[in-house]
This record gives C-alpha cells, sequence and structure tokens, in this order.
C-alpha cells in the first residue's frame, strides 16, 4: 500500500470541557477520496481546522507528505500544498471571482512581495485562473464581484479557488451545501476526476454524494472515530444508522 | 500713511479667552484714537502652530502687513517670530515671550509688551522670599513653559523646597499631587498650570481642604478664569505687571471704557493688547512704517501711555517694570484681583546679557 | 384564504436587475415551496417579502395589507418568521440569548423548542459563533419560531445538516403543517420537498416559470427548470 | 513617604479609575456595544459640563443642573442619531469617523457661540463638600466617595442591560446585523436611539459630575474621549466588566507612575532632572501599559465574545 | 479614458495651475496654500498605503509626520550651528540638503514603524486603531519633554534645507520639488496598487482568512504596507518643516493622525487621487472659512458632515461614481 500523503495521529482538541476531538487518527491515501460524516457537532470542521492550521491541537500530530507540519501557521501549510474549501463561504468579497482566484495561482507561483507589474496585465495569473473558473462552471461570472454572486456560484468559487492552487491534498467541507440537484450531480462527477489530481479529504452530509464518490469513510460522533471502512460496511454499521444515517426509505 | 497690522491669535478651542481678550483691547484702543489710519486683519490660529505659521505666511505675502501681533502661545511664538522677522517685518508680542527670543535669538524688530515669559515667576520667587515661606511645593506642567516657570521661580527664591513635582501637559485630575502636597510638610505652594489646568487644580486644591497658602502667577487667577474658579481661588497671591485696581489714570480709564464696550473686567491680557496698539500709533504718529529705521527708533522710545504706569523698553526689546503681588478679593459678587504689595520694581529678564541685537 | 400574495415582483441591487415579475402565494395552513435553480432569484424573492430589499415593482400583500415598502420590522411583527440563508446567527450572543432576543409570545417557548433540538439546549450559553454548521442551522430555525409567526420562511434551511437532522427537520416540518402552520420553503433536496409541498413555484431568471401542484411538475419541468 | 500617603495614593489611583469609567461609561455604550465609532462623544460630555453649570448658575441648584445636563445631552445624543448616525450604519466605520469628527467642530464652536469662550464655574454642592475619615488616618472628599458610588453603580446597571435584559441582547445582536435583527420584528432603528441619547446622557452625567472638580470649558471633551478610548479598548470592547477593570488599572498606573517616577528617578538622576524625566515617562505610562496589553492581548484582557 | 482617470488629470492639472496663477496675479501666498496642499496630500497617500489598500486603520501616523518633520528640523540645526548630531562610530554634522534629509526622514520612520507595526499587527480593527495611537501619544509626550530640541516650543529651520542645483527658497521651485514628490508618490501607489503585493495587501483588508487559505500570510505583507506607508508620511513631514521652516510636536499629536484620515475619508478610502483630492478641499475650505468668520470651524463642519452624508465615497466617488471595488 502507498504511503499515505496526510496522516492524523492521536489528535486532541478541547474547549473547556468539551471534546471536540477526542484522539482521532486518520490517514489520505493516494488518489483515494476518503468521507469523513458524522452528527452536527462532531467535530469534523475543527479536525480540518487543526488540519489547515487554523486551529492548534492540544495534542497529536499532522504529518503531511512526510513531514510533520503541527508548527506552521496557515498560510505556510497551504502553501506546501493543503488546498481547502470553507463550510461556509469565505472570499474576498469587493474582487471579482477572477480575481479571488488569480490570487490563489498568485500564491502558488511564489513570493506575493512583487510590488510593480499589474496583475491584470499578467497572463501568468489571468489564465490558469480563468481556466479554473471555466472547469468549475463560473466563466460567465468571472468579472462579477464576489459579493454579487448567488449562495450556490459562491460554492463553485470556493472549489475553484481550491483547485488554482493546484494542492497536494484537498480539505473541502461540505462543497455540496447549497449546490442544487444539477450542481451536486455535476460536482461528483467533477470530484471523482479529481481524486486523481490530489487525494480529497471530503467532509459531507450529501449521502449521494459520499456513497457515489467514497473510497473509504470515516464516521466521526463526539470527535471520536466509530467507523472507517467502505461504503458499503460503513452503510450496514448499526451504529452509523442510529447515530447519523437515520432510518433511511 | 496707512499702517497694515495682522493679529494672528487664538479664537477658538479652549485657549480662546485669551485671544479675545488681547483682540478687545487692543481694538478698544484703536478705536478710542479714532484712528482710520491702521488696518488690522485679525485671524484665528486654532492654538496650532502650523496654522500661525501658515496665517502669518498669508499675513506677510497677501495683506501685505507692515506689523504683526497677537500670539498667546510660547510654542506658536517660536514658530512665527524668527520667520517674521527674518522677513524685515515688525513683531510686537502682546503676550508670549519665550527666552530664546528675549535672549540669543533677539531680533531688532522683535517687541515684546507684555513680559519676558520668566518675570511673573521671578517676582512669585521674590514674594515667597519676602513673606519668609521656608518650604515651598512647587509644580508645573512637564514641558519647557514649565520647567522655565520653575526655574525662574527658583532664580528668585533660594531657600529650601518640600518638593519640585512636574504633571502631565493638560491633566485635570490633582489628587495624586495634592495628596503629596499635604504630606510634604510645605508651608506654601507655588504652581503654574495655565488655562484649564489651573482651575481644575485650584478646585481641587480648596475642595481638598489642605490649607497651606498658594503662590501662582497672574495667569492662573486673572479675571478670564476667576469666574469659572469662584470661591477656591479667595485669598490667594499671585503675581502680574499688572491689576484692574491699579492707580493711574490710563488704566483707571482703560478698565472703565473697557467695561462699558466688553460688559466684562479686563484681564491682564486685555491690558497687554491695549498697550500693544498704544505702542504701534505712538510710533506710527512719529514715524512711517515704512520707514523701518525710524519705526524702530520710535517703538523703542515706548512714547505712550501704558496702562502699567511706567514703562521702557530694556535693550532687548523686553519691558522694564514693576511687577506687583496681587490677591484674589470679591467686589460684591464678583471676584477680581487687588495690589497688595510690590515684589520686583524695574524689573528686567535676565536674558538681556545674551541678546546682541 | 390567501396569506401572502406577491405578485409582479421587481427588484434591483443598485442598478442591476434581479427580479423581473415574480408571483406566487401563501394560502392559510399550507406548505409552499419555492423553487428554482442556483442564482434564478429565490433568496432576492424572500429578502423583498421582508422588506430587506425594497422591491421596485409589483405588490405585496400579507393578510390582507400591503406590505411592499414596509420597514422590515413591521412587516416581521405582523407575523413572518425568516430562517435566512446561510444562518445568520448572531455570533456574539449565546445560544440563549440568540433565542430570547427574537422571542414573541405565543406557543412557541423555550422550554418548547429544547425538545425540538435537545441540541441546542446542551449548547444554551456557547456563543454561536463557536457553533458547529449545522447547530447554527438549527438555532436560526429556533430563533423564527421563537417570533412565533403565522408564516415561517425556511431559506435552505436543511443545508448542512446531518440526514437524521434533517428527517428531524422535515418530520418537524410536516407536524407543524399539521398543527396549521404557514410555510414558505425553499431547499434543494427535492425528495423530501415536493411530499411535504401543498403547492410549488419555480423560478428562472427572476420570472416565475411554473406554479401549480407537486404532481404537475413533471419530471421534464423538473429536468427543464430545476437539473434534476 | 508614609504609609498614610502610600494608602491615599492607592485609593487617589481607584478614584482616578472609577471617575474615568464614568466617562467611559457612554462610550462602552455607543462603542462598546453598539460597535459605533463616535468621536462626538467627548462633546456630550462637554455638553452635560455646560448645562449643568449654566442651569446651577441660573437656579443655584447642583442637582437641577444635574438634571439639566441628563436631558441635554440625552436630547443632543437622539439628535446626532436621528440626524447623522442613523444613515451611517451600513457604512463603513471610517464615514463614522469623518462624520463625528465634524460633529466636534460643530459642537466645540457651537457651544462657544451660545456661552462665550471663558470657562463657566461650577462648583460642588453644599451637601457633599468635605471629607470624612477612613481607617488608616486617610482623609477623603466625600464628593470623590460620592462619584466612585456613581461609577460603580452605573456600572452594575449598564452591566445588567447589557448582559442580563432582552434589551441588552437585542442591542448587541444589532451590532453585529441591523438587518437580521430588523427582519426578526425589532425596531432596531427606535432602540438605537434611544441607547445612543442614553449613552449621550451618561456622558453628559460624567461631564457634570467631574465638571465641578475641573474646568468647564470648550474642548474638554476631547482629552476625556481619547482615555476613554483607552480604558475600553484595554477592557476587551463590549465588555463592561473590561471597561471597569480597564478604568482602574489605568487609574492606578498613572497616579502611581505620577507619584514614583520622579522620586525614582530623582534618586540616581538629582531632584530637578529627575523630576522632569519621571514625569516624561509618567505621562506615557498609560499608553506603554496600554501598547503591552494589547501585544500580548490583543483583543483586550476581556474579550466580551471567547 | 475611465471618467476616475479623467478626474485625476484634472486634479493633477489644477493643483499645479494655483501656483502658476498666483504667480500671474502676484499673490504669492497661493503658491505656499498650494504647496501645502500637495504636502498634506504625500502625507495622505502614503497613510492610503496602509489605510486604503490594506484597511489597517492607523491613529498613529502623525508619529512618522513628525518623525519626517524633527529629521529635516534636526539635520539642519545641526548643519547649520555645525555641532555634531553624533560622534561615534563617526562624527555627522546633520545636513541641509534635502535628498540626503529626505532619505533619512523615510528611512528612521520606516525604522520606527517596523516595530511598531510589527506589534500592533497582532491586534486588528479598533486594537489596531487604538494601540497605533498609543504608539504616537508615547513620541508625542516624549517630544513635549524632551528639552534638547525645543520641546513643546518646537525647532526653527532658519534657512529652508537646500536641493543641488535649485533654489528652494524661491516659492514657486518649492511647490515644483513637493508636486513632483506627490506625484511620484501617487505612481508608485497605482503600481503598487495593481500589482501582487497590492492584490494581496487588498485582499487581506477583505478578507484575512481567505488570504491566509491560499498560502499568502498576511502578516508580512501588511508589515511591509506599514512600513512602506510610514516611510511617505515621514518624507511629507521632512517637506511640512521646511515649508514652515519649523517642526513641534503638534505635528505629532492625535488631532494630526486625524486629520491625516479626514483627508482619506474627505477624497474617497482607497482611491488614488483621494488624498490628493481630500487635502485641496480641506486646506481651501480651512483658508476660505478662516478668512470668512471667526466661527469657521462651526461651518468646516457642517460642510464635512454635508460630505459624509450626502457624498458617499468621498469627493472622489462622487465625481466619478460607483463604489471602489478590486
Ligand atoms: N471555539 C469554540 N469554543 C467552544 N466550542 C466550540 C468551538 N468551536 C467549535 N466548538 C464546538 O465543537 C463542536 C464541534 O464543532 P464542529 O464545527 O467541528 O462540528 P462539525 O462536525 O463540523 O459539525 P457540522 O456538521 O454541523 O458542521 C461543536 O459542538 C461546537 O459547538
Ligand atoms: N448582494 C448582491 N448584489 C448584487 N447581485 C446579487 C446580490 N445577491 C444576489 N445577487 C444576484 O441576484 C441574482 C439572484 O440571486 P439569489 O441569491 O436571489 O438567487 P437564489 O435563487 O437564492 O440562488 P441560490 O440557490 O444560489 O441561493 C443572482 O444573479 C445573483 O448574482
Ligand atoms: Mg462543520
Ligand atoms: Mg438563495
Amino acid at each position: 500500500m502507498a504511503e499515505p500523503v496526510l496522516s492524523i495521529r492521536d489528535l486532541r482538541k478541547s474547549f473547556g470541557a468539551l471534546k471536540a476531538t477526542d484522539g482521532v487518527s486518520l490517514d489520505l491515501r493516494p488518489g483515494e477520496i476518503h468521507a469523513l460524516i458524522g452528527p452536527n457537532g462532531a467535530g469534523k470542521t475543527t479536525l480540518i481546522h487543526q488540519i489547515a492550521g487554523g486551529i492548534t491541537p492540544d495534542s497529536g500530530e499532522v504529518v503531511f507528505l512526510g513531514e510533520d507540519i503541527g508548527a506552521l501557521g496557515v498560510a505556510a501549510r497551504a502553501r506546501r500544498g493543503l488546498g481547502r474549501s470553507f463550510q461556509i463561504s469565505s472570499l474576498a468579497p469587493e474582487f471579482s471571482a477572477l480575481r479571488n482566484v488569480m490570487l490563489a495561482v498568485q500564491s502558488r507561483q511564489g513570493s506575493s512581495f512583487r510590488f510593480f507589474r499589474p496583475v491584470m496585465k499578467d497572463r501568468s495569473l489571468t489564465e490558469p485562473a480563468m481556466a479554473m473558473l471555466e472547469r468549475t462552471g463560473l466563466a460567465a461570472r468571472a468579472n462579477v464581484p464576489a459579493a454579487e454572486l448567488s449562495h450556490g456560484e459562491r460554492r463553485q468559487l470556493e472549489i475553484a479557488i481550491a483547485l488554482a492552487l493546484g494542492p497536494r491534498a484537498f480539505l473541502l467541507d461540505e462543497p455540496m451545501a447549497g449546490m442544487g440537484p444539477e450542481g451536486s450531480r455535476a460536482l461528483t462527477a467533477f470530484l471523482d476526476g479529481l481524486r486523481h489530481e490530489a487525494p480529497i479529504l471530503l467532509v459531507e452530509h450529501d449521502m449521494d454524494a459520499v456513497f457515489a464518490l467514497a473510497d473509504r469513510i470515516s464516521v466521526l460522533v463526539y470527535g471520536r472515530v466509530i467507523a472507517t471502512g467502505t461504503v458499503d460496511e460503513v452503510r450496514g454499521d448499526a451504529e452509523v444508522r442510529r447515530a447519523y444515517l437515520g432510518e433511511r426509505p | 500713511e496707512p499702517v497694515k497690522v495682522g493679529m494672528i491669535t487664538t479664537l477658538s478651542g479652549g485657549g480662546a479667552g485669551l485671544g479675545v481678550d488681547v483682540r478687545d483691547g487692543f481694538l478698544l484702543a484703536l478705536k478710542q484714537a479714532g484712528n482710520t489710519e491702521i488696518e488690522v486683519v485679525v485671524e484665528d490660529d486654532a492654538m496650532k502652530p502650523e496654522t500661525a505659521v501658515q496665517l502669518a505666511d498669508k499675513m506677510i505675502q497677501s495683506d501685505q502687513v507692515d506689523i504683526l501681533t497677537g500670539i498667546i502661545w510660547s510654542n506658536l511664538a517660536m514658530a512665527v517670530v524668527p520667520s517674521v522677522t527674518a522677513q524685515d517685518k515688525f513683531y510686537l508680542s502682546p503676550n508670549a515671550g519665550p527666552s530664546p527670543l528675549a535672549g540669543a535669538k533677539c531680533h531688532k524688530n522683535y517687541f515684546n509688551v507684555a513680559w519676558q515669559n520668566d518675570s511673573l515667576h521671578e517676582a512669585a520667587g521674590a514674594y515667597a522670599t519676602k513673606a519668609g515661606y521656608k518650604k515651598p511645593f512647587i509644580l508645573a506642567p512637564n514641558y519647557p513653559a514649565g520647567t522655565d516657570a520653575l526655574t525662574g521661580f527658583k532664580r528668585f527664591y533660594t531657600g529650601e523646597l518640600a518638593n519640585e513635582v512636574y504633571t502631565k501637559l493638560g491633566a485635570t485630575d490633582y489628587a495624586a499631587e495634592i495628596s503629596q502636597i499635604r504630606a510634604s510638610g510645605a508651608d506654601a505652594v507655588y504652581f503654574f498650570l495655565p488655562g484649564g489646568m489651573g482651575i481644575a487644580f485650584m478646585k481641587q486644591y480648596a475642595q481638598s481642604g489642605v490649607n497651606i497658602p498658594v503662590v501662582g502667577p497672574a495667569f492662573s487667577f486673572s479675571q478670564d478664569v476667576l469666574g469659572a474658579m469662584g470661591d477656591a481661588a479667595l485669598g490667594v497671591k499671585n503675581t502680574a505687571q499688572w491689576s484692574p485696581d491699579l492707580d493711574n489714570a490710563t488704566s483707571k480709564a482703560f478698565v472703565e471704557s473697557f467695561k462699558a464696550e466688553y460688559g466684562r473686567i479686563p484681564s491682564l491680557y486685555a491690558s497687554q493688547g491695549f498697550d500693544t496698539a498704544n505702542l504701534i500709533l505712538s510710533a506710527a504718529a512719529k514715524a512711517s512704517v515704512k520707514d523701518a529705521d525710524a519705526f524702530r527708533a520710535a517703538l523703542e522710545a515706548a512714547d505712550f501711555k501704558s496702562t502699567r504706569g511706567d514703562f521702557k523698553f530694556a535693550p532687548n526689546h523686553h519691558p522694564i517694570h514693576d511687577v506687583y503681588v496681587r490677591e484674589v478679593v470679591k467686589e460684591g459678587d464678583v471676584l477680581t484681583n487687588k495690589i497688595v504689595g510690590v515684589a520686583l520694581e524695574d524689573h528686567q529678564d535676565v536674558y538681556a546679557a545674551e541678546c546682541k541685537m | 384564504m390567501t396569506l401572502l400574495q406577491v405578485s409582479g415582483l421587481e427588484s434591483f441591487y443598485g442598478a442591476s436587475q434581479a427580479l423581473f415579475g415574480v408571483d406566487f402565494s401563501v394560502g392559510q395552513s399550507e406548505v409552499v415551496a419555492l423553487m428554482g435553480r442556483n442564482g434564478m432569484g429565490k433568496t432576492t424573492a424572500i429578502s423583498s417579502v421582508l422588506g430587506l430589499i425594497r422591491p421596485r415593482g409589483g405588490r405585496v400583500r400579507f393578510i390582507g395589507k400591503d406590505i411592499a415598502g414596509m420597514q422590515s420590522y413591521r412587516i416581521a411583527r405582523l407575523g413572518i418568521g425568516l430562517v435566512p440563508e446561510g444562518r445568520r446567527c448572531f455570533p456574539n450572543l449565546t445560544v440563549r440569548e440568540n433565542l430570547v432576543a427574537a422571542a414573541r409570545q405565543g406557543p412557541w417557548t423555550l422550554t418548547r423548542l429544547n425538545t425540538l433540538f435537545p441540541r441546542l439546549e446542551e449548547r444554551q450559553d456557547q456563543y454561536a459563533h463557536s457553533l458547529s454548521g449545522g447547530e447554527q442551522q438549527m438555532l436560526a430555525i429556533g430563533r423564527a419560531l421563537m417570533t412565533n409567526p403565522q408564516l415561517l420562511i425556511l431559506d435552505e434551511a436543511t443545508e448542512g445538516l446531518a440526514p437524521v437532522i434533517r428527517q428531524d427537520i422535515w418530520a418537524a416540518i410536516r407536524r407543524l403543517k399539521a398543527d396549521g402552520q404557514s410555510i414558505l420553503v425553499v431547499d434543494k433536496t427535492l425528495a423530501e420537498l415536493l411530499p411535504v409541498a401543498d403547492r410549488c413555484f419555480v423560478l428562472e431568471k427572476g420570472r416565475t416559470v411554473f406554479s401549480g401542484k407537486p404532481d404537475e411538475l413533471t419530471p421534464e419541468l423538473q429536468d427543464r427548470y430545476l437539473g434534476v | 513617604m508614609s504609609t498614610a500617603l502610600i494608602i491615599e495614593q492607592l485609593l487617589n489611583g481607584l478614584q482616578f479609575g472609577v471617575m474615568l469609567f464614568l466617562m467611559a461609561a457612554g462610550l462602552t455604550l455607543i462603542f462598546g456595544v453598539m460597535g459605533l465609532i463616535n468621536l462626538a462623544h467627548g462633546s456630550f460630555y462637554m455638553i452635560g459640563a455646560f448645562a449643568c453649570a449654566a442651569v446651577a448658575a441660573a437656579t443655584g441648584s447642583f442637582w437641577l443642573g444635574l438634571a439639566a445636563s441628563l436631558a441635554a445631552a440625552a436630547a443632543a445624543g437622539a439628535l446626532v442619531e436621528l440626524a447623522v448616525i442613523r444613515r451611517l450604519y451600513d457604512r463603513d466605520h471610517l464615514d463614522q469617523v469623518l462624520a463625528t469628527f465634524a460633529l466636534i467642530l460643530i459642537f466645540s464652536e457651537g457651544t462657544r457661540w451660545l456661552f462665550g469662550s471663558f470657562p463657566l464655574y461650577l462648583d460642588i454642592p453644599q451637601v457633599l463638600s468635605g471629607a470624612v475619615d477612613l481607617p488608616g488616618g486617610a482623609r477623603y472628599q466625600l464628593y470623590r466617595l460620592a462619584i466612585i458610588g456613581v461609577g460603580v453603580l452605573v456600572a452594575l446597571g449598564l452591566y445588567y442591560l447589557i448582559a442580563r435584559t432582552r434589551l441588552g441582547m437585542r442591542i448587541r445582536a444589532g451590532q453585529s446585523d441591523r438587518e437580521m435583527i430588523a427582519a426578526l420584528g425589532v425596531d432596531i432603528g427606535t432602540l438605537y436611539t434611544m441607547v445612543f441619547a442614553l449613552g449621550a446622557a451618561l456622558a453628559g452625567l460624567a461631564g457634570a459630575l467631574v465638571g465641578a472638580l475641573q474646568s468647564v470649558q470648550v474642548g474638554m471633551g476631547e482629552p476625556v474621549l481619547i482615555l476613554a478610548f483607552v480604558v475600553i479598548v484595554i477592557g476587551g470592547i463590549g465588555s463592561i466588566k473590561g471597561a471597569l477593570v480597564g478604568a482602574v488599572l489605568v487609574g492606578l498606573t498613572d497616579t502611581l507612575g505620577r507619584f514614583l517616577l520622579p522620586k525614582l528617578f530623582a534618586a540616581f538622576l538629582g531632584p530637578s532632572e529627575g523630576a522632569t524625566v519621571g514625569a516624561a515617562l509618567a505621562s506615557m505610562l498609560i499608553y506603554i501599559v496600554m501598547a503591552l496589553i494589547l501585544a500580548f492581548r490583543p483583543k483586550g484582557l476581556f474579550p466580551a465574545t471567547a | 479614458m475611465s471618467r476616475e482617470r479623467a478626474i485625476n488629470l484634472l486634479l493633477a492639472g489644477l493643483l499645479l495651475s494655483v501656483p502658476l496663477a498666483a504667480l500671474a496675479l502676484g499673490e504669492l501666498f497661493y503658491i505656499t496654500l498650494a504647496t501645502r496642499m500637495a504636502i498634506l496630500a504625500l502625507a495622505a497617500v502614503g497613510l492610503n498605503f496602509a489605510l486604503g489598500l490594506g484597511g489597517l486603520v492607523s491613529f498613529g501616523h502623525a508619529a512618522f509626520f513628525g518623525i519626517g518633520g524633527y529629521v529635516a528640523g534636526i539635520f539642519s540645526s545641526h548643519a547649520f550651528n555645525q555641532t555634531p548630531l553624533f560622534s561615534w562610530p563617526f562624527e555627522f554634522f546633520g545636513s541641509d540638503q534635502m535628498p540626503a534629509i529626505w532619505l533619512a526622514a523615510m528611512l528612521i520612520s520606516a525604522l520606527i514603524a517596523l516595530p511598531i507595526g510589527a506589534i500592533s499587527l497582532r491586534t486588528a480593527g479598533v486594537y489596531f486603531i487604538m494601540i497605533t495611537l498609543a504608539f504616537a501619544q508615547m513620541i508625542y509626550y516624549f517630544a513635549i519633554s524632551w528639552p534638547a530640541y525645543g520641546g513643546e516650543d518646537g525647532l526653527s529651520i532658519v534657512v529652508r534645507n537646500g536641493f543641488p542645483g535649485v533654489n528652494t527658497a524661491v516659492p514657486l521651485i518649492f511647490f515644483l520639488v513637493c508636486y513632483v514628490l506627490l506625484l511620484a508618490a501617487l505612481a508608485l501607489f497605482a503600481l503598487v496598487r495593481d500589482s501582487r503585493f497590492g492584490a494581496a495587501l487588498q485582499a487581506g483588508r477583505q478578507n484575512e482568512t481567505r488570504l491566509a487559505a491560499v498560502g499568502i500570510a498576511p502578516f508580512r505583507i501588511r508589515l511591509a504596507a506599514f512600513t512602506i506607508s510610514a516611510a511617505i508620511t515621514g518624507l511629507a513631514g521632512a517637506l511640512l518643516a521646511d515649508l514652515n521652516r519649523f517642526v513641534s510636536p503638534s505635528m505629532l499629536s492625535w488631532q494630526m493622525s486625524g486629520e491625516l484620515i479626514v483627508l482619506i475619508i474627505l477624497g474617497g478610502t482607497g482611491r488614488l487621487f483621494g488624498p490628493v483630492a481630500g487635502a485641496m478641499l480641506f486646506v481651501l475650505f480651512e483658508f476660505v472659512l478662516g478668512g470668512l468668520t471667526e466661527r469657521w470651524q462651526f461651518f468646516l463642519g457642517l460642510i464635512l458632515l454635508g460630505v459624509v452624508l450626502f457624498a458617499r465615497g468621498g469627493l472622489i466617488g462622487v465625481l466619478a461614481g460607483k463604489a471602489r471595488h478590486g
């Protein structure tokens, strides 16, 4: 079996008395989509934050491409190749969709301490960014400020930005939310192809998408992983059905 | 030959009272003289040095004034005066008298009609010695005028001090200092706190029940602030070159006419404005302002009737005059000052020696 | 009886027009679905009803009153409770405070709400900004219920909820419906929305392009307008 | 240095702190809780002091003056909210800066227009003059003790209003999302007018109470404004407890710094030199403390939200 | 050409034409007024780097303005009196040449801005406003009570510092010097705004989390912007000292910091020519009203209020329409 791209060892984080992450270990292997599901408040977003660097864990380690990245900040981790999308859209509202993506391209190309060349005339920035918008179906909205996009469009833009980073692993927090049936279908197909570029840790409540995409699923409840396995194994798990899936018809 | 005078003074903000008095005294003198030859441009410096500099430029370049006057504050004077005199205009100070302008940086076209900054403090030191105080507690804000004030006091009071304290410029609460005064075993308090600081200090001092006698320069007990201080100021001795009850004909007439014109008792600032205008009038009567040397000589002669009585200029163009001790008293229900003695006679500042004109 | 009647609604964001004539209505004790692809104007239509955006054309009547152009708080007080898109909980208030701040007299009280969302009770002294996404969603629904509205408007209220909770919410909607609550729902999960809806309206590019019973929304229409 | 003096200085510091809190109280509401940058807060303070001085002079009663100060400042506050602030809620904070900067100019010059250029007279009321003996040989002025009392009462009242009442919750909600709280049926416009007026009235109250100790003059509000901002920021914006703690901390630091630093420097620089250097450092002290606190606790001592 | 660009050109032309017209009319004072406009505009352009692009509302930029001024004052006073400013590691007698003074003013401002920024940038929003104020106040009180260079009385510059090849004592020439520097700063601003650095800086203002998530650490970008901003404001300070031939702690006061912010908002926050428009308007109002009435501050207040309420986006916003966006 190939070395995992990302592996998390015994991560713990408490907020006061609440154990939001309670000894989580999991890994992300090359080429896979590893879905992380669990009830609301189980600690999924908190876990993603700890991997991306926004929250410092109380203990445990995060190893990415063989390196312990526990001491790095958000930006440094992103430059190492962790591309993420936010559960609640987080964009530069005054910038157009294109400029939002260009920011990621710029970061990927190296230092931002370049003071003179106008970005809009810099085709090494505009072209890759436009390509990402095309891939995510937002090309027609390229020049619309992010603040004026509809909710669903903002979700798409989140994905485009994560893509533009050219990451070595994706952390996607509920990318399907607010997408609509058509959007979800398109995104499902899209992510399916994406796994070959980089593996995806996918947090998602849309079970149709999860079951269609996931190579493996981990179920997080009260900060603990209660089950990890293939779609069928997890689907059949009585505990999982009770805590999360409910009695689906 | 008409004379054009530019007056830059403080007419807005916290220090406006002083500027208003200088202006009113000045204009009153012109009105009484019935003089139409002298044209005055008045502008507000808002107590900002940068604004004052800009106004001076404007008055010289645009209004083409011959004489500038009006500045209240030393820091504004330091900003404006050197460049004015360098451009061959006259500057007559109706208030501020910073030491450099009396000494090393004196100039033939600069005249001070009020006092050198140290004068009133020196007089207070002299008075403290005379009154037999043994251990005064002295305090002032921590800025050049404050350190100058205490230095001036110590020049004429050479005995022991209970303590020497510098406060934050603009402070409004003096409880900590008053506690120190109470604990220090001082037998007198000397303070220099201009404007609102002095009002706050005096009120809090009176409220605190500390009963040590207070001495101050006239600035904190002049007519413009007494109203706000109220009875807290009663009995305080302060030093000034002028007082509304000063016994000479010019002064008496000035006080009466000022009251009639503006409905209030003039402060010493008003008397200084009045004197400045009269000095200009006396010089203009003798010489044309365009003839700088003649006009300067006319100013130096100081051939005018000062509200102070005797008045003459020392070689550094600063006054030689008596400085009195006044006491705050109540006349009817109005607080004012009465002269109770003379602190220094024919006083001249110490900086004249450094002045090479 | 018609509770809410919207006709010919036109709205703008600055100079750009988002609604070009939207019609829909909600009757007493009725559950109505407002549908459409992303960016077609559903949220804009709801904002216009509540006066968050001032409509520039058309009529909005609620319980017989003309409410177009009225201030939002007056409209809300007439009896509309909103669960907005994106939750918009007050981040600097605790869960309990979020609920109390919105509360008005009526059958819904903190105690009753706690039986609907026990999770909120567990988190009652936590600031809303630190809630998980789903918890915030529950809070937003709870907050709207606490205003005891005649008409409840849910804009993407099940987004980001775990399947079990989602089932609970739909169950709750059905219960509310059974109690006679009028509800306007915007939601992307048609499989659950269509069975509870009494009527549905579909928006496309700022216009109402379909209205009728859920069973009249044929698979072809669903494909055309909703991309199913 | 006697212990009585040290006790007295500690009391002075505490008292100065509570006085600062009183001056900051209105701003806590307007700036800390409503989230409005109001540079004109010092103007309400000034209006309160002038109203009190003018009415006290006309009627001879400090208490009527105090009532007038509340009324005048509240009226000015309500007017300002209705005419100006109301249009700025959905704008950049910076527009509030410019607008309230303009208001300072208008109020200062307007007050001078009305009352002239000379400071007004306002003294403490007869019943509160004099001092009381405290244990330990210290004596303390009754009026200052009364100010401490009022400050503490205002703190408690504000805390209750903001943290415990539904009104307080709605105010805080409005700070983060006005549109949403309106969509829930709260008349946030009227509510904010009232709260703004209340904040202004508190400023006016402070102006009247503190004005009796200081000088009632145009421009008296601006130094207070800066101090009040310092206090609130040190404490953590939106936290009443923080503002009180911040105020006392600033009061103690300033008083003790003024008292001790010159002595410290005098020990090795000589009395005159030491006094000036010590005083210079003392005048910077509260800003040094503030910078230190913010460097280590970037959201103040008691961040309102975790 | 966009409307905004046309307006910018118009403003630049207008500012240049004032002193020329003044010369033609023999009203020399208007040259001084125009110079003042240019210098204040330059200071505000400096602040605009931090405030307009980065959203860093520094309420302490007067510190850098004043430091620049004091560099000019101190350098020239030592050069004038031939006393050494320092004698280790080498003897240095100050300078009365503008280029040297400018360089020093910018360098020293930047050096002081670096630690101030590094500490202040730990905070955000209103806390940032207040911590920058705190640092400026420390410097202000220091300057007031530090006797060596005049304390509150300030420091005079006896003769205006020189510039190789021209006579800076001639008002028009000094104006042109300031004007050219202003144009240079504006050009720099325009370049930086549109560059990668500018993109990162502006993104940080709009959404810091987003910026970090794409791999750009906001702190270093902001610190750089704050430092550049301080250097330019420091340069303006040196020029103002030369214009007034005087520098004093009032240049360091919080009112000055506030005034710089007001200039920017008045002209239009984040706009290239916002500071220019703001400075021209402000100086003009101050001058005209001051000449008309003793109550000028009252009317200045009314006018400013009118601008905020009815002219959204400041002067440029009104003239050019549409709010700024990336
Ligand atoms: N800063 C915080 N302080 C206190 N509690 C917190 C904080 N952040 C998160 N929590 C709590 O930690 C738990 C886990 O939150 P998290 O956002 O990770 O959940 P989640 O699994 O992503 O849920 P959802 O699916 O609803 O998004 C929640 O109960 C939340 O309330
Ligand atoms: N604040 C805004 N400013 C300008 N345009 C906006 C704004 N919000 C939305 N729009 C535009 O208005 C149109 C309708 O948007 P709206 O949010 O109403 O769509 P929606 O149907 O709710 O979509 P979604 O399903 O994605 O939530 C879209 O084209 C969108 O880009
Ligand atoms: Mg989550
Ligand atoms: Mg929507």
